[in-house]
């Protein structure tokens, strides 16, 4: 067992342990109303999860779909910091992100049972939720590749000066192809307004990070390579998120460039639908699943007074709106068959002929 | 003989291979402990071990490098892109380097290896999961391109790509990994290059390959009881392409369909179908008909993926309509 | 009215647009300070300045990135990959992410983008740089194709690629950068999706594309000398297809015969030969030809990259002998 | 003006000047009979790339065409210090590397013509060298993928326990693509048995490379992403290459894995055939015009007691080697037209059906 900071030999792939003291970011100066924010965002998160795993089960949704159970204070703590018209760029797992901008519950759910009022239309799925009217620029399910397209967004927001700022989640996995590398030595040279965060949890599909990457921090010590400060965090602590993630985008903003966060954190089920994530010792799955991200904070917001009372209130609120988008997502129609025939053009349509 | 699953059949395929020449590695992302995303290399790092089974990070242009400067120099490498999709992250080293460099070196380079991947659609994994790529190999020269619609098959191609002293790309069907079919027993070597009638006809010639044989075959049963006679071929290789067996059939049916799971353009179809209107003119009784995805992405969601993939329905339907007018 | 070459006919079409819309960059290796390598953004960095015409890395996936995702946030970039060949490194950008994108979210994003990109061979380049892949591209749906033939075409079909709310890849045929042509003054916006008949005529429709365009003309030219009349027609766009032309010309003509200059299996001429011997079949006299380059990568040596590219005495000669036959 | 050591302002790209004294490396411990070979193989180089040119301007190359001339130094030190059955992966601007793997000028200029004779039959080209007999596994015109090749030869040479070693170059400019980043960290992964050597020639095409990389060395800033040691040489000193390429070769065969160089050297001409190179200061090229590798080696040997009448004989043999080899190449006949449609598959031929 070792923390993230000990060095690895390879091919010994040991467990890397949560940070003990749960209580470092009790004093930081964040608004009351910012931190019962976060605490809502990541009870939407964890319990609309939960909610699409059930439905999953009763086979209401299909394909794949990948979770961050266990993920959730990073996506919270961006969507907390991020300004309204900020861009998101996410990948297949990208449900919390979806959430974190504020898309509402029921066409995210009703896009993962494929049914016409999904946010997509059925027309996506999980791996693809999108909503631009939210700054939530998609979710891209081959790796690497939104690295550079949200460079092309933080390019176009430099280019009309509209302040704006492109965040940019991805995998520790995601650190080894090409395309990371060219879309941050490129954001590095142009200077552009865009927040890269690695979300580390420890493993690519079923392999472990540490058994194929060159170095022990898969983004952290990258951070040279580009001219850019290693910034490594706590991903699983909402604050340290939240004021990380403001560091980043006020940087970006005042055109200073791109930043490179390296987020640790766990995802407490398997990779993906099909996955039951045996591969991973159950000593370190449990001390992860101790450190739960919605503990550590509901934990911190009782410390910082506010009542039990307040938070079953929202938890209760939250388990409200996901019951309700569930109805509606159940009582969807299916697509009109037209609709396949929709969309792969401006125009509205899909003929390649006259 | 035992009843193999289309998953285990490619893990048996391998097997078969490396027991023989330890020449042959398998290499990719989560080959080795987890025994594949997909369940096609279950056993091998077992039996094999971590050297000649490798799990790899997700850099799938260093995987095929690997694969390729192995082969250069005297290995066999199998190598895995996890969705044939991913290709498109590596379709330099493949039809730059891998598919030109023995003409381009004056035959110095030989280059046997083989990339296993998982092809097609129908299990609502979206448009960025689901491609059926045959097509964009096909087009490149220098590449053998494979794609097996039984376990046996699967078996006996596999065999035959890994001692291939050329690169195929060896396209596994997602959605038959589940399917079941007899394998005999003992090792299986079959040939690259060569169609299989999986169904005689005199009335038209039905080409299929993949997931869209079983429909082809449905199809034809259906046919058959509305008095239609068709002949179904499984095409099994693109390149090299089995002419003798698919013209020989039109010129005897003188009716072809294709029946491609690929979007429309330049699906492997439409070679067929030229070269069908060039070589068998004479012998047509009437047009050239390609059922195939419309030229769109596929849809994730059930209902319309359905919907757009050439179905058993549609396949018996626009045959029945084009033989009856 | 002005003599203009190909390869200046491009400045002039981007400039063209540039001036008329802010949102239109330029993007691509060594685009700005030297003005391309091969001389094709020459004079766009004097006139509009670093912020909009930008040298980057060695970067084709980040080039691309940086264009899908300006596009997609309200700028109309266009973007240059050097040598169509290298599209096989960002492939995944322009496949996976270009292309289906707007389809995936349900119409919610845009994606006015144009690639161009040096395309063909002729040059004694090798096998890597003198690919034709055009037809990589019709494969995928989500892509409009167009290959000019002359300058004037370069400077109206530019302006309908930048104008056009969808991502379209702009093939300039290297082999035509030195041409020159008669250019009119003024603005040109010419259309996607429409073909050119070049030449008309009466025996047989020769279809052509890029550099084999003028091989083609010449062909029909030696043609008439000996009798026979043959239409050209220039297909300009792959995507869309102008298939009323083309059909209606075979429909005509009762022959059908492409001119490609790609390896024969699945180049462009093999869809429109599938369409047509399904859309024209009642109206064929005879079999569909293609006269293509073999299914061979292009060999340097300018002896045997003459020889396996259509050239226009090997287009006459199998014209000529399939019309007599 | 400054030196590679100094900091770079992004537009600002001033001129990277060559150090000052030349006599630093007189003193190293190499045989002489190695050092006259390393003048030799620098030499005939020269003289051949130099008639490749009048073969140019003689419109008898044709094609594209990339020289060093000026980059001798590393392809000559790497070429003695190698062994014979190491694997040299070069690119497009791989004349030197070949003639330092020892093969025949002969056929490599007439594959430059386009010949019968030419090392590739004339179906390759200047871009596509190789000599699988010589250990000269190929040169190739598509940035990055060589890198990834060359790790697939160790992994072979690793596998068989052959003791052999992967030697790749390529150009500054190269660092910034994808599989440069791919092959370097899948290289450290297995500690495969390669060296990544970067001829920083401080130009890709056309644009210097610090107005478009992120750091100031394009390899060396890149070494520690992959957990390795930054090595930074100067390329136009034979003595130093070739020090330099021992301590790798010796690393990559005692199975400590791969190394990357890179070796800080200048282009005396344009990136091409059809490039002038007008777009360097010319105060830049004048400087590096006089730290030319030759002049450097060649008042070195003079320095330790070389005659100058032995170093006349060598340039007078190798003139005369060169001067055969063009007479031959020119003399060769055009390839039969049936080699166009061999050696496409294994079976010797071209054919996809039957
Ligand atoms: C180019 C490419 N290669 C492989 C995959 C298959 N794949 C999907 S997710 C994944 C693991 C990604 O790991 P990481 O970046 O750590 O993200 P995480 O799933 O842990 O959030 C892989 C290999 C892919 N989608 N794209
Ligand atoms: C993927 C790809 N992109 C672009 C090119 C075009 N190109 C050929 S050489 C070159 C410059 C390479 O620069 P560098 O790596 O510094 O090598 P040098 O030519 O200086 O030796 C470029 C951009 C290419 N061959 N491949
Ligand atoms: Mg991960
Ligand atoms: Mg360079």
């Amino acid at each position: 067992m070792r923390s993230p900071l000990t060095d690895h030999v390879y091919g010994q792939h040991a467990s890397v342990l949560p940070p003990q003291d749960q209580t470092r970011h009790d004093g930081d100066d964040i608004d009351l109303a910012v931190r019962t924010g976060l605490y809502r965002s990541m009870r939407e998160m964890r319990v609309f999860e939960k909610r699409a795993y059930d439905l999953f089960m009763k086979q209401l949704v299909k394909g794949t779909s990948h979770l961050s159970l266990g993920m959730e204070a990073i996506a919270a703590g961006f969507g907390q910091a991020m300004r309204r018209d900020d861009y998101t760029f996410a990948t297949y797992r990208g449900h919390a992100h979806t959430l974190a901008r504020g898309v509402p519950m029921t066409p995210v759910l009703a896009e993962l049972l494929g049914r016409a009022n999904g946010l997509l239309g059925g027309k996506g799925g999980s791996m693809h939720l999108t909503s631009v009217e939210h700054g939530m620029m998609g979710s891209y399910a081959i790796i690497g590749a939104h690295l550079t397209i949200a460079n092309g967004a933080a390019w176009s927001a430099q280019y009309r000066g509209s302040g704006q700022v492109a965040v940019c989640f991805f995998g520790d996995g995601t650190t080894n192809i090409g395309a990371f590398h060219e879309a941050l030595n490129y954001a590095a040279v142009y200077k552009l307004p865009v927040v890269f965060v690695c979300e580390n949890n420890m493993y690519m599909e079923y392999t472990s990070i540490f058994d194929i990457t060159a170095v022990e921090r898969p983004a952290a010590d990258r951070a040279s390579a580009y001219g850019l400060e290693p910034v490594l965090i706590d991903g699983n602590d909402a604050d340290e998120v939240y004021l990380a993630a403001g560091r980043a985008l006020d940087r970006a903003r005042a055109g200073d460039g791109p930043s490179l966060i390296e987020a640790v954190t766990y995802r407490h089920g398997g990779h993906s639908r099909a996955d039951p994530g045996k591969y991973r010792p159950s000593e370190e799955v449990e001390a992860w699943k101790a450190y739960d991200p919605l503990d550590v904070y509901r934990d911190r917001l009782i410390r910082l007074g506010v009542s039990a009372d307040e938070l079953l209130a929202i938890d209760a609120e939250v388990l409200a709106a996901v019951d309700t988008a569930t109805q509606e997502a159940i009582a969807g129609d299916l697509p009109a068959p037209e609709s396949a025939f929709t969309d792969l053009w401006a125009d509205g349509g899909w003929s390649w002929r006259n | 003989m035992a009843q193999l699953t289309y998953r285990d059949a490619v893990a048996r395929g391998i097997a078969q291979e490396m027991r023989r020449d330890e020449r042959v590695l398998l290499v990719g992302e989560d080959v080795a402990g987890a025994g594949g995303v997909f369940k096609t290399t279950v056993g091998l790092l077992d039996e094999f071990g971590p050297t000649r089974v490798v799990d790899t990070p997700i850099s799938e242009q260093a995987i095929l490098g690997a694969a390729m400067g192995a082969a250069m120099t005297g290995l066999r490498p199998v190598a895995e892109i996890m969705f044939s999709d991913f290709f498109a992250v590596c379709w330099d080293i493949v039809v730059n380097q891998i598919a030109k460099t023995r003409y381009m070196t004056g035959g110095q380079v030989s280059l046997p290896l083989v990339i296993k991947t998982g092809n097609g659609g129908g299990l609502r994994f979206g448009a960025q999961h689901s491609q059926s790529i045959e097509n964009w190999a096909m087009a490149i020269p220098g590449l053998k391109v494979v794609t097996p619609s039984t376990p046996e098959d699967v078996v006996g191609l596999m065999a035959a790509a890994i001692r291939d002293d050329d690169p195929v790309i060896f396209c596994e069907h997602k959605g038959l990994y589940a399917s079941k079919g007899e394998v005999p027993d003992g090792d299986i070597i079959d040939s690259l290059g060569t169609a299989k009638v999986r169904r005689p006809g005199r009335d038209a010639t039905i080409l299929s390959l993949g997931m869209m044989v079983p429909r082809a075959l449905a199809a034809a049963e259906a046919l058959a009881a509305r008095g239609m006679d068709v002949e179904v071929i499984d095409v099994r290789s693109l390149v090299p392409l089995d002419t003798q067996t698919i013209l020989g059939s039109v010129s005897r049916t003188g009716r072809l369909f294709t029946v491609e799971e690929n979007p429309q353009l330049l699906g492997w179809g439409a070679e067929i179908a030229s070269l069908a209107s060039d070589e068998c003119f004479w012998d047509l009784d009437g047009p050239i008909q390609r059922i195939t995805t419309p030229h769109i992405p596929l849809p994730s969601a059930d209902s319309l993926e359905d919907l757009v993939m050439p179905s058993e329905e549609s396949i018996a339907t626009t045959i029945e309509k084009a033989l009856q007018s």
